[in-house]
């Protein structure tokens, strides 16, 4: 079957069907043959012509991470970044007025309020993690338009801290 | 000797003090946060207490806490570990009033060497050299003139109200002091409020070198040589080594009589680090003392055999000093690389989370002293240190190889490392030189770092990935046997099995 | 400098080969068996060849398959490990004559050292003490008696067609030879079929020490001091360490000397052992050369600071020794532990099957050698050891301590271990004062082995068993959180998860 | 709820109740509160009155292995071997007729054929497993029902090689 995954926001194709004790793979034109054991849950062991690579890889919610000799990925699953991938320029812009943490952490103090106007630049707010304060820029100009979180509150990297809107000029 | 030992720490330090404690036949007591209760430190220890919630100040740094729970649990001794209370000279004269010993300096040498007028004052009058400088403000700029002929160029002007290298800028010449001057007062005026600067020798191509010492209570002062720790991103350290590469015989007694005469005029006892920089023309000059054992004590430990910990467990019991400065020996050499939870890749943020599967790397010569396992969880509470690698070989050129293999060989999934940038330094052509100065990141990785990737790996990796999904969705195609082989493990993360019941033999 | 080698061999010591051969960046090819795809030492290649079916006779011992994989992959050189080939002149000499390197003794003198009475004979010319005794048969009592007065009591009686201990008795005094002798050859007849019998001394409470020699293609020779090595169960070593107690500066010089005497006169090179026996009265009498790499190798390691295999590997690359013997120092003391899967308390009947699960001792001066991990298969067809644990420490007695924890971190679920019984004779004071003699375990254990253990351990066991039990049957219980916490975790084994759905977060 | 284990051919109970964060834990006349985490899927620490413990355990189809502290134990699930505990004596008989190899491995030789009559201790077979041999001997007087495996076969521990009738005589 086939396999679609996202790594470094690339979209990648893997064939991959069992024949006998051994898989065919196909990786873009290229066709092989190579055996794949599992030696234990977080381990898969790959031999392809003689040569051995042991893989280490655990999944997490949306994709895997996975490490071998030495590089790390993180292969996000396809289906759930589709759209990421395709409408790149415009999904990322729409980021940009979600304001999130890049790590999570305590907020510390936010700097503006609601309705306020921000530019480029300004910091609406610091996340303290593992003793270090991070501030967090807009990268656009805009008006606030919702603040989710205070002052104490922890927050991930998933959820926005605050929502901007865009105000052209 | 002790019979229970408080260890007022978290972490792979907390786990090290304790391994050291259980050698010993020491009975051990770990604090934890309620952030903390499924740490790796808790589950060593002989017993543990909640001193209570996440966040520092209310748990670790709590020093009524951390009495309470030593003297509910009849500890007779606290070791503070690093960070956290070790340098408080509040927590230290507390334990002192309290009965309990604090397994470190007493609480007067403390309190002047966290001083650092006092310190450098004390030392400077013993001979010790210190950077050619002045803290007083002067009132014009010919004063300023005449004291930087003194100090000699290029020199530092430095904010006093400074901190973070905002207001401090090198002045190559005499003709351009007035104009940095200037520059410097309006710089600090704005960042500070105070336009007061200073002048300092500037010391270039710096390498910080520093020296361990012990001493017993009864003056016995050994030194057991020195570490180098140029490698530092944001001024902390991230890889350390012993010996130096800039340090000769000569040299290195020279520097080590000095660090020792430091430690018995400031009155110090117990581990303690004499910290120096050392210039390209090698003079070196006292920056001051850290009044703890160090995070980077292991590289020290694998030269000299000797361990830090427990003679500090033995110094604080009052055991005389038995090893003699003419037997010590620097043997082979020794590297250190700190795991930070951190993303190199992306101006090293901390990254926290589970960490999902751990593979450690082992054999001769490696050492890992870490406070994670599969499965835990990195607060965002604390320093984000996950554990020390620490490798020891013949020389140094084995020692980087091994130290490169080792960092290949070890693997933590679930949260960003900075594993794959200290493999980066390690190979980097200008370490392995030994030209190793406090600006190396700066210089090698000014435009950031971005990990050099293999594409036969990454889609080994796909291959993997695809490997894994494939059997989770698709369980039919499989036969029957390499099927119940498996199965115990297909049921991890959010995979079920399929057909469990056909599946036990 | 080789640019790819085969190591022919399993387990832990193909790991640890590879290991050395990745840190000289050497590129490595594994050979396996059927039964040992998915083995440690395969994983850890860059390359891997099957050689043959399970048993050892069709691939590991199959000396056509190994140069067949050899040839194909271009290796240049060959590292027999232990075991298997690496003591078969016929397999160095099928390396020689195919043009690749066999790391190891040159095929003359593994020949020669291989045969006992030859190399006895050897040495003996030279000047080094062997066992007094004759293997020729005498023809009456009288002469017998005429001989044991050369040889002096207490002496032992030996079966000359024997092996095995069977017909072998000990004599005390002159007057019960005769009587001895008698019945020595009517067992040696009912044993063997051939009542011939000759006399040997008898090494009274023996010691065996052994010492590690690297010697270079030039006739330069250094040894690394001795190994103990005492404590065997049948007449297997099971713990080494160095130094010995039984040595001083002298009787260690003097040893060494011979032991390098040794290697001269046999014309042997590469890294190799020279075993002696050691009696109470510091008599010592050369047994044998091992033309190998020696699974006891570490602990060598570990107070010289050299890597045995890296220099193997140098000294067949034709690299000249560098090392002086006078540049060499014991530092510290070193312990090793050989693991194997095998059931202490029924008379150490190996053991085999899935390891489910281990977790491995670290810290300070502990060193895991290992061929497993979790999940791996014990195979039946194999010696059955699993790793080496091996600590360093200051003295004797920290290291005893330190290996007593080691052992008690030292996890491994699924299959039976020696670690208990090892931590048994660790802590015993037997081992403490250093009294150790090769009958040790008989004296010891003469009532076999059974664990003391501890009732609150045990509840505790039985209280987490019914944890898990409870958590697979009764999830309704848990609060949502927690469940959503535990449920990756919770879905190993025969168990499955209840709510998938509900707990990815 | 209350849990019956078999440990060294000893059944014990142990009661376990979740009350808040806490479980209430009952062990002969013994009750206490304990504090139980799932640290990992092998790994549980238990703490019980400021005492840490940290076990590790691994099931298995009949039981799990628990370590704690040095101290290993096998704990058999209670239903799957009532009849062993109960019936002691009686089974034990039963088992003697069965030949089964101690551990796993190749049989080397088969040293009696069927409907031979057996004397106590004498071997039967032998079996090797890790370059060791095990001599297979015979705990009663009896006749040889049936044999199982042939000489080269891999035999387990679980499932005999022979079975013999005794004879009373």
């Amino acid at each position: 079957m086939e396999h679609e995954f996202v790594v470094d926001n690339k979209l990648l194709k893997i064939f991959l069907e069992k024949k006998g004790e051994q898989y065919v793979v196909g990786v873009d034109d290229d066709q092989y043959t190579a055996d794949i054991k599992n030696l234990s849950p977080h381990i898969v062991s790959l031999k392809i012509e003689d040569k051995v690579y042991r893989v280490f890889i655990a999944r997490s919610d949306d994709g895997f991470f996975v490490q071998c000799r030495g590089d790390q990925y993180f292969i996000k699953d396809s289906d759930q970044d589709e759209s990421e991938v395709q409408g790149g320029e415009e999904r990322s812009r729409e980021d940009m007025l979600k304001i999130k943490s890049t790590m999570p952490g305590k907020v510390i103090k936010i700097e503006v309020s609601e309705k306020q106007e921000v530019r480029v630049g300004q910091t609406l707010a610091i996340v303290e993690a593992m003793k270090m304060e991070n501030e967090i820029k807009s990268s656009l100009q805009g008006v606030v338009k919702k603040i989710f979180a205070s002052e104490g509150d922890l927050v991930d990297s998933d959820n926005p801290i605050m929502e901007l809107e865009e105000k052209k000029c | 000797m002790f019979e229970k030992i408080l260890i007022a720490n978290r972490g792979e330090i907390a786990v090290r003090i304790i391994r050291a404690c259980q050698e010993m036949g020491i009975s051990t007591v770990a604090v934890y946060s309620e952030a903390d209760r499924k740490s790796l430190h808790v589950q060593f220890a002989d017993e543990a207490v909640c001193i209570g919630p996440a966040q520092a100040v209310d748990s670790y740094l709590d020093i009524d806490n951390i009495i309470h729970a030593a003297k509910e649990k009849k500890a007779q001794a606290i070791h503070p570990g690093y960070g956290f209370l070790a340098e408080n000279p509040s927590f230290s004269l507390r334990c002192e009033k309290e009965g309990i010993v604090f397994i470190g300096p007493n609480s007067r040498a403390m309190d002047l060497v966290g001083d650092k007028v006092r310190s450098r004052q004390t030392v400077e009058k013993a001979g010790v050299p210190i950077i050619p400088g002045m803290k007083c403000v002067l009132k014009n700029i010919s004063e300023y003139e005449k004291e930087a002929d003194k100090i000699g160029y290029p020199l530092m002007i430095k904010a006093s109200a400074g901190g973070g290298g905002k207001g401090m800028r090198i002045v190559h010449s005499h003709e351009r002091l007035k104009a940095g001057l200037e520059a410097g007062m309006r710089e600090a005026k704005s960042a500070f409020g105070d336009e007061s600067v200073y002048l300092e020798k500037c010391i270039q191509e710096p390498r910080h070198v520093e020296f361990q010492i012990l001493a017993d209570n009864y003056g016995n002062i050994v030194h057991l040589f020195e570490r180098e720790c140029s490698i530092q991103r944001r001024h902390q350290k991230i890889i350390e080594e012993s010996p130096s590469q800039a340090l000769d015989e000569g040299l290195r007694d020279q520097m080590g009589e000095v660090a020792k005469r430091v430690i018995q005029v400031t009155g110090y006892n117990n581990a303690g680090t004499v910290e120096f920089l050392l210039d390209k023309d090698r003079n070196f000059y006292f920056l001051e003392v850290n009044a703890r054992l160090q995070v980077e004590h292991p590289v020290t430990e694998l030269v000299t055999g000797l361990d830090i910990v427990q003679h500090q467990i033995l110094i604080a019991a009052g055991k005389k000093l038995k090893i003699k400065q003419s037997s010590l020996h620097q043997k082979g050499h020794s590297i250190e690389c700190r795991i930070y939870a951190e993303d190199p890749e992306n101006n090293f943020l901390p990254s926290s989370g589970k960490i999902l599967f751990i593979n450690e790397p082992a054999g001769p010569g490696i050492r890992l002293d870490s406070g994670i396992y599969s499965g835990c969880e990195v607060p965002i509470y604390y320093d984000p240190i996950l554990s020390k690698l620490v490798v020891w070989a013949e020389n140094r050129e084995m020692a980087c190889q091994r130290m490169v293999q080792a960092l290949e060989h070890y693997v933590i999934l679930g949260v960003k490392t900075s594993i794959s940038f200290l493999k980066e330094v390690i190979s980097s052509p200008m370490f392995r030189r030994g030209d190793t100065t406090t600006d190396f990141i700066e210089k090698q990785f000014k435009d950031g770092f971005a990990l050099r990737k293999d594409d036969k790996k990454r889609e080994i990796c796909l291959l993997a990935a695809a490997f894994l999904g494939q059997n989770r969705t698709y369980d039919s195609g499989i036969g029957k046997k390499e099927h119940g082989e498996r199965s115990p493990w297909q049921t991890l993360g959010k995979w079920r099995l399929g057909r469990s019941e056909e599946s036990g033999t």
